[in-house]
């Protein structure tokens, strides 16, 4: 999903609020919330894939205005009532106002392969290219490295394939890469000499590179 | 468009599901406190300085660490959820490594802990792989033209620690007294000369 | 600038809120905005391009939270200070609390022309490429576009480069052509046949497609 | 980060900057009135319904439209700001045409007036040059998989105005009857079979 989860390369959000230590929950809330998800996403039913794309269906203007783990909240709760566990009703009403969930899930298990495999079909040093398919639904390609070139430069186990996961396809497992990119092949004349950026890959989102 | 004004308090949003769960005997606080527990006593940046203290005196440590680093971290006890595909990268004096999660928060818990919030902020993830020299250099850390920057968006199973160079001057210092030198952030990425 | 204004094809925003009819102004700060973005950018000495850039460069979340007018009073604001003729100080105070202006401008008039060019060098016909340099500042090249192949299907006369024009170059003439993109050349699988997008770009932004 | 909740309402921040300029005597509110009034009576879709249904009873027009929209549309008194360089893209059984502005928000305003709400917002803008099938599906208006979705993406000086197709059975009508027909809608592209 094209979202603005997606941040890779979008510009205008000023520097990094750099703190030299911090606890890990700063309120207590976030202390609960990190616990609800902990807990929450299993009472729905649900995956790693689907956790991670609830909050990705975010509004967003929510998602990128909202501390970190109201994205948690927000997401798990979503799974939660969709799951038919808790309705919104319920929810607004012990709340005692409007309790904000992410849009309806677009993605569709599809263009995703549906067999394992977990025999690598590329090598470290061979060219590739990410496929570009822009999915409605949940993928860990993200959208700067789509249709790009790069090169594999280490081959990991197979694991299971989060768009089939997070969208009833299943657990399917499939090769997974780090793959090398210049700065210039994502970038253009934006990017720069001297810098790469190796993303991890899962083999259904590659193709040979001709 | 929905207004946060309009919109109940976090608080009171966290309470509300977290109370419904519970009162439907669905959530177990308790239980789930002890794992939370375990994360905030157990897990931080000093868990990776040791990793990184032992691959500094321990060349054939260091050696295991860069060949099969999941491995190599449980040697020291460090291992679980959000670590159990474990890759190291080292800096070298022409290679400077970066850390970042574009896609959301992914960060090596046993060995880091729960990232800070800057990690995890549009800010870092949106400019670290598009303008890493000019981001570190803002945050401190100058890295010259000739050291290749290397960034690493850990968008799958593997979570990274980097591996800073041994400061200079510390031929003397024991292993227990490197680590403390070893900073979070050297072991991300974001500062790259440490300081004894 | 890849910001979030530059929102073709990014998902998760949900249905059109459509209405069949509505007046210009639903409130009166909406009209007294509108009024002073048709004052406020001369004041501030600024011009379109830098009007245009001056909403760009406001703060993600605000730039997608707030209503339309809130832009324009954002930008001019913005312009108003940066060129001295008001201080932040003075506003706030005036307003009785915090006014969020855009984030620095960080674009440069590089990579654009500087002298006045108004014969066509494309054709009706003619395959182009867009430009991939994802600029820090202004740009009228969608990021949707940089780097893609299209068809020339219309020659324009020739007017302003926004992108000097926002940025201190000048004003500085440049042909403008009408691009046909093929929807899956732009969205790849994702993409659908029977459906094109056409855009509108200046001359500088495009290569010839070899 | 900087919450709505903390900042000035949005009527306390426009009255102040207005009323700084207002006082420093740099911004005439009487004389952009003039020019605010002129837009909002003056402007408008029945204007571009004028030049629609000019288009359908005189043939010429539609040509001298197709060919030089501007010159054709000022013959019937409509041009100035965001005006003076338009297009006219004509729907035909085998095309419907979709005019949006990705990156903020041209729209004709001598034909069409002050472009709507829903126009300005990501949804419309994000969703137009990636699903416009879907898009218009959801808005009501079913464009079957034989006709071509052209979109126009008004990035540049050039203001588009869609002409629609005249309605069947409308042959008896009048220039003026046949305008009222014309919908905002349609000459945008959100809208493709008008009716009597």
């Amino acid at each position: 999903m094209d979202g603005v989860h997606d941040l890779g390369g979008i510009a205008g959000f000023g520097p990094v609020e750099w703190t030299p230590d911090e606890p890990y929950f700063s309120e207590e809330w976030e202390r609960r919330a990190f616990r609800l998800g902990l807990g929450g996403t299993g009472i729905a039913g649900a995956n790693g894939g689907m956790f991670r794309h609830s909050a990705e269906r975010m509004d967003p203007a929510q998602y990128l205005d909202s501390p970190y783990y109201e994205h948690w909240l927000t997401g798990v709760t979503t799974l939660l009532v969709e799951a038919g566990v808790v309705t919104a009703e319920e929810i607004e009403e012990r709340a005692g106002g409007p309790f904000p969930l992410s849009r309806p899930d677009r993605g569709r298990p599809t263009d995703t392969p549906t067999d394992d495999r977990t025999e690598a079909r590329f090598g470290v040093g061979d060219r590739v290219r990410v496929r570009k398919w822009h999915p409605l639904g949940h993928t860990r390609a993200p959208r700067y490295v789509q249709g790009r070139e790069g090169v594999v430069v280490r081959v990991d186990g197979a694991a299971n394939v989060p768009d089939a996961e997070a969208h009833g396809g299943g657990f399917v497992k499939n090769p997974i890469y780090s793959v090398r990119f210049a700065s210039r092949e994502l970038w253009g004349e934006g990017g720069s000499d001297g810098e790469a950026v190796h993303v991890d890959l899962w083999e259904c989102y590659l193709e040979e590179d001709a | 468009m929905t207004g946060p004004d309009h919109v109940a308090p976090i608080e009171a949003r966290v309470a509300a599901i977290e109370a419904i769960l519970v009162e439907k005997g669905l959530l177990d606080t308790a239980k789930l406190d002890e794992i939370v527990q375990h994360f905030e006593e157990d897990l931080g940046p000093r868990n990776g300085a040791k990793v990184v203290a032992r691959a500094w005196v321990d060349p054939e440590y260091r050696q295991r660490l860069l060949a099969a680093a999941t491995a190599a971290i449980a040697e020291l006890g460090f291992g679980g959820p959000e670590g159990d595909h474990m890759v190291v990268v080292e800096n070298t004096p022409a290679v400077h490594n970066l850390v970042v999660c574009t896609l959301c928060s992914c960060y090596p818990w046993p060995t880091l802990g729960l990232p800070p919030k800057w990690y995890k902020a549009p800010a870092y993830r949106s400019r670290a792989v598009r303008e890493p020299r000019l981001l570190l250099a803002e945050m401190g850390t100058v890295i010259t033209d000739d050291v290749e920057i290397r960034v690493w968006d850990s968008s799958a199973e593997v979570r990274y620690l980097v591996l800073p160079q041994r400061p200079a001057g510390t031929e003397g210092l024991s292993e227990e007294a490197l680590a403390v030198l070893v900073t979070r952030d050297s072991m991300i990425g974001v500062e790259r000369q440490l300081t004894t």
